[in-house]
């Protein structure tokens, strides 16, 4: 594999760009930059996986936006286009290691589907029934998984980040050989007072820690007196809703901490895994922690159309005789089988019982709260 | 006078004052562009420019202390936080900045500022879109705090909240923001703080409330009114320093209370209201003061219906406290 | 049994705990190699390391978020904060994270922790050192808040406070924190979390209190003997939830009720006494429940000991409360 | 001027690292570095104007830590060998800029002396009486002066950054010339998440502010897993107590924000006015907001010994004949004169009265206020 002189697409141009956004896939599904082809490709040989996993999020995340459509459930922020990111971050850890989600992070749990009810558990989260894992107490986005080492996403956009460096901490002070990983998306994560908290603390405690942050390349539109800040050939982390926010180098935000950043192509699937896998080893050897951008553009856009991570993925595989249509075809009925299902069983389950109310406030039920549930009307 | 729904009353109470007052400012996540999640700004960016409403990072504490020293500065800041359940990033801006700096500068600077903030549940919100944190700021020396329950209230009390000397946390009920709909008087026009307003006269029981519970305290009220229970309701708009004068005037007449509040119950405005009650018409009381409130719990998403206060319950309340 | 005062009692405490259970983590700013501001972790870091007691950066939303995610591990950390008014930069680690996280993951997740922090004022502190935060936290559902008012309850309720399985604010009155001596069990020993203490057994009004300002209560009772007026005096030491049985026991029995708390009157703890009291023993009351309290002023400095509730502010209210 | 090849002291090292640690004055008080003599070194012919300032710092402060040794006053936190940064800072600012100090910065007020009352006002503060400007209501480090164009300070350490920069943003949008200054000292000041927004918004809102951070450099003590962040040719911003924290260089902290960032001796008074000077300058151009870390060290040790601020100036003034020993007899004098009056009226002045208690909480006494008040016994 040799490194192209020429960017071929606007993600090659990401791939080599001066501001280390990194990336291993042309839109082609072609391998580009200097990725020795050896091992790196395949995900260590997790492509397949990876895959399967990115169809099942999209599937899920599709069925999800029409059931809101229809009114059946709740407020859903969708993460189509954003599945490189999200499956590819959790495969590269093992399988002791954590994720600390955050509020965008729900597609997480569809990826550590460590006994088969995760596509369930999903929608029963989305619909709050008594059969969702939280109970149906915080609503979309409060995911939460302890049987897949998934810790609980909380309401604020950054104020998880610093319980991954306490867990991360911990883990390693008791001898364990855990890595943990931060999830996030938006411009929230690294605008949050939390998130300096976060790389200050996991810089100073070197803890094995892997910040994974989610950022929509915005319009690229120059905003007053931003125009040295933001330039055509650094994908700027703004929003079309016009969030503002000044977009250093990945690189420069970390160093503030001592903490190395490197942004990446969110829509590359093997380009997160190489970066978030690498992280995961620097922490693993006991260096600390990483931070890593992962730029993603809308999948309804010109640009987010043409990186689609799962037709990259996709043109990659077939043209390794790894996957074809027939496997395609399997893994969709496969796929909509189990969400049909899935959606069938939580659309027509009881909510929590109203006694639920109470529980989980502490440990233990206390007088007052005993008092307050009896007098329910 | 033309109809108005709240988010309309707000939206026309800050383009009259940003027209009227070139120095107040308003600033928060996506109030310019996009005008506000609940289009509370829209068009007052393209109205007044970048310049008066600004679109910021998402940080919450880096909102409020800029708000502090445009304020120090001499402008009349508003900043938004996006929804109540997200001030707390900014609650020790709030509580050891705007609210102390009059008393530790021995009064050399003050910091009139508005925050607004949408607060409350019953609209699908969840756990961190739906709660109610003014009691957290009643209890802080140095601010005041408001929460309307009609759209001419909001107008009202917006302008004067700007005008007002102190900081002042303003909590919209974002449940009734589309839903209050009524007559609000166009061009300049202010609602006194500090002032309750009584909703509905009665002789037998003194309902308290404010916000969007006025709704299902006043729904409450007609079905007591069917049992033979007569209620005056009080919507006290400002919730610190709340009217207390009103309290006592309605409660010497009927001698028995009810406080409805969204909120968690315990420490809750609902303890202050009943403690103050004590103090100023303790002989009048016939019957002990009830409280019918949020449970204390955090927000549920799937129960929020039962855990909100709404009128069956508090027609029990009132009906025991009638009977009593 | 040893005599210790607070300071003393609350290290041991530490120390004993973090032989027992290697779990137990400290952190803070200066908490290790200087020993705490007030010393009350001295000689920790010598006898258990750096890995146990940890100096922090000077944040301490990052300090508790740090342990919030030790605690999800299952190490049962002790934060300090090193002034409970530092405590607001954490506000929102507290009460969005560490209160709420059981609740929100459907009991998945615990969040063991118990943040320290001296409380109060009398010692010359100032505006920013002086404050008693506890009312901020009861009102947030989720969270236990513990005050000890002795060197025993300090250790007991402090080893109590560890093994809950719950977060809990433990809240240290600094004015006693050498001033308070008394003898301490050694060893194993808890005092059980949500029980009040009768400190002064007493017929004729009741004197709710907690920490530091316990002994201006038990000075104005004695005081109030000599007018012949007999109080009975309850220390909570756990604020949330608090002893609502022994509130109740004592008033059905004296009819009057007087709270005593250095926080700010409005909203504050004293307020949710009141409106308790009011719920399970409204017809035994004879008099209006009295809060002395600090005012509704930020914390002063130089005229801190008049702001302060001390006994003769306090004498008076339970002369007037038992003449009524 | 030419640039030295060799360091002469470590003062000199500091001014010639590699880390950009920026110094004017040898501990000699000879010129170092490569500063044209021109204009720089008498810091716009205000050098003797600094040097008149810096004496009465040291010597107000050393009477409040007497007085805080008789027990006379509250906690007191002194200023030794920060002189230099206090006084070159504030002298930078043109007389319409404004400052924001810090919990640490009460010396500012020193310097603004704007009608000859600022050391009876210095004393009324520590004797906390009805003199004293904010009413003897903050305690030690609650510094205010209105008619200095001095803020007020609070109580968290970073939490007055904030303040300074819609303060700035304010006055440009009102189309004032004006540049406003955040002092503060401590690694507070960097570590409070209050410094992620203040230099966040900085960047975003262009404010025409300059933030100065003045950082004891620490024993230089390596720390467990801390060594490669800490070199002996890095001033460690750590601090003798113990407390941690990562410290980058002052560039990387200000490059994740778009914010310029300088390191300098803040023990030499003309390096820190160049830089101050310089970073104001900027600001007045429409280039928004920089970071200065001025480096001090404990007075009482070695290395502060040898950079004691007041004697390398008063070695620079001497050496140009703008200064001698009759004029530091005179200044001593009329510097003890000043003070001994002003501790002898502060000293036995009445505290506020009881009614002040209640005052400015809001702008007018609300009832319920006026019925506290009043229940006073
Ligand atoms: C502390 C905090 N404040 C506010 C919010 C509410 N909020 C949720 S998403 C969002 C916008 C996120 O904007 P952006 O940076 O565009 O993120 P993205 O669109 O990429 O999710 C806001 C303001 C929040 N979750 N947390
Ligand atoms: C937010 C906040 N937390 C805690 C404190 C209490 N405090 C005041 S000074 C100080 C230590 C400062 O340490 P250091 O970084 O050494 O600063 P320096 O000694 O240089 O002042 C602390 C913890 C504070 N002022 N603000
Ligand atoms: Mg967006
Ligand atoms: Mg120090």
């Amino acid at each position: 594999m040799s490194m192209p002189t020429e960017p071929r697409t606007s993600a090659e141009a990401l791939g080599l760009n001066d501001d280390g956004c990194f990336s291993v896939l042309g839109s082609d599904g072609v391998v580009v930059g200097d990725t020795p082809e050896s091992e790196e490709p395949s995900a260590g040989g997790a492509d397949v996986d990876m895959y399967v996993a990115m169809r099942r999020l999209r599937a899920c995340d599709a069925r999800a936006a029409a059931l809101r459509a229809e009114g059946r459930i709740g407020p859903y922020a969708g993460a189509a286009g954003e599945e490189a990111t999200l499956v590819a971050s959790a495969m590269a850890l093992g399988p002791e290691d954590w994720i600390f989600p955050g509020r965008r992070d729900h597609g997480l749990t569809l990826v550590r589907d460590v006994d088969g009810g995760a596509v369930a558990r999903f929608f029963h989260h989305l619909f709050a029934t008594g059969g969702d894992p939280a109970k149906g107490r915080p609503g979309l986005g409060g995911t939460t998984a302890r049987g897949a080492r998934i810790a609980s996403a909380g309401g604020p956009a950054a104020g998880h980040l610093c319980h991954a460096v306490g867990f991360a901490w911990a883990a390693r002070a008791r001898g364990e050989d855990v890595v943990t990983l931060a999830s996030g998306r938006g411009a929230g994560v690294t605008a949050g007072a939390s998130f300096h908290d976060a790389l200050n603390f996991a810089g100073v405690l070197r803890a094995p820690v892997v910040f994974v942050g989610r950022y929509e390349a915005g319009p690229d539109r120059p905003r007053k007196g931003e125009d040295d800040a933001t330039s055509s050939s650094v994908p700027a982390a703004t929003v079309a809703s016009g969030r503002v926010g000044r977009f250093p180098s990945a690189r420069a935000r970390g160093e503030a901490y001592g903490v190395p950043g490197i942004r990446c192509d969110g829509m590359d699937p093997l380009a997160v895994y190489r970066v978030v896998r690498d992280a995961v080893r620097r922490a693993r050897r006991g260096e600390g922690a990483s931070w890593v951008e992962a730029v993603v553009h809308p999948l309804d856009g010109v640009r987010g159309a043409a990186l689609d991570p799962l037709v990259r993925l996709r043109r990659y595989l077939v043209a390794r005789g790894r996957w074809d249509d027939e496997a395609e075809r399997a893994l969709e009925a496969r796929t909509q089988g189990q969400i049909d299902a899935a959606v069938s069983e939580a659309g027509s389950a009881p909510g929590p019982a109203r006694a639920t109310l109470f529980e989980d406030v502490y440990r233990a039920l206390p007088p007052f709260l005993v008092a307050q549930r009896d007098a329910v009307p | 006078m033309p109809q108005m729904n709240m988010v309309e009353a707000i939206n026309d109470a800050l383009r009259f004052e940003m027209t009227r007052d070139d120095r107040v400012v308003v600033l928060g996540e996506d109030v310019g562009h996009a005008g506000g999640v609940f289009r509370v700004t829209e068009g007052l960016r393209d109205a007044f420019g970048e310049e008066r409403v600004l679109d910021t990072p998402l940080s919450e504490g880096g909102i409020i202390g800029t708000a502090f020293g445009m304020a120090l500065y001499g402008l009349r800041p508003v900043p938004e936080i996006q929804f109540a359940d997200f001030i707390f990033p900014a609650y020790d801006q709030i509580v050891s900045e705007v609210a102390k700096v009059r008393y530790r500068s021995g009064g050399q600077y003050g910091c009139p500022l508005v925050i607004r903030a949408p607060v409350g549940g019953g609209i699908r919100g969840g756990h961190y879109h739906s709660q109610s944190p003014e009691a957290h700021f009643v209890h802080v020396a140095g601010l005041k705090v408001v929460c309307p329950a009609t759209p001419e209230d909001a107008k009202g009390l917006l302008l004067a909240s700007i005008r007002d000397e102190d900081p002042v946390l303003f909590f919209e009920p974002k449940r009734i923001y589309r839903a209050a709909r009524g007559d609000v008087p166009s061009g300049d026009f202010t609602v006194e703080l500090g002032r309750a307003r009584v909703v509905r006269e009665g002789e037998d029981v003194t309902l308290i409330t404010y916000g969007a519970m006025l709704y299902e305290a006043l729904e409450a009220a007609t079905a007591a009114a069917a049992e033979g229970v007569d209620c005056e309701v009080l919507d006290l708009r400002t919730l610190w320093p709340f009217d207390v004068d009103a309290m006592q005037r309605s409660v010497e007449k009927t001698g028995r209370v009810v406080v409805v509040h969204e909120a968690p119950k315990s420490c809750g405005l609902g303890a202050e209201i009943v403690a103050s009650i004590n103090e100023c018409a303790f002989l009048r009381l016939e019957a002990p003061p009830r409280r019918v409130t949020g449970y204390d719990t955090p927000f549920p998403y799937a129960l929020e219906m039962e855990y909100l206060p709404r009128s069956p319950r508090i027609l029990r309340a009132l009906l025991e406290t009638a009977n009593f």
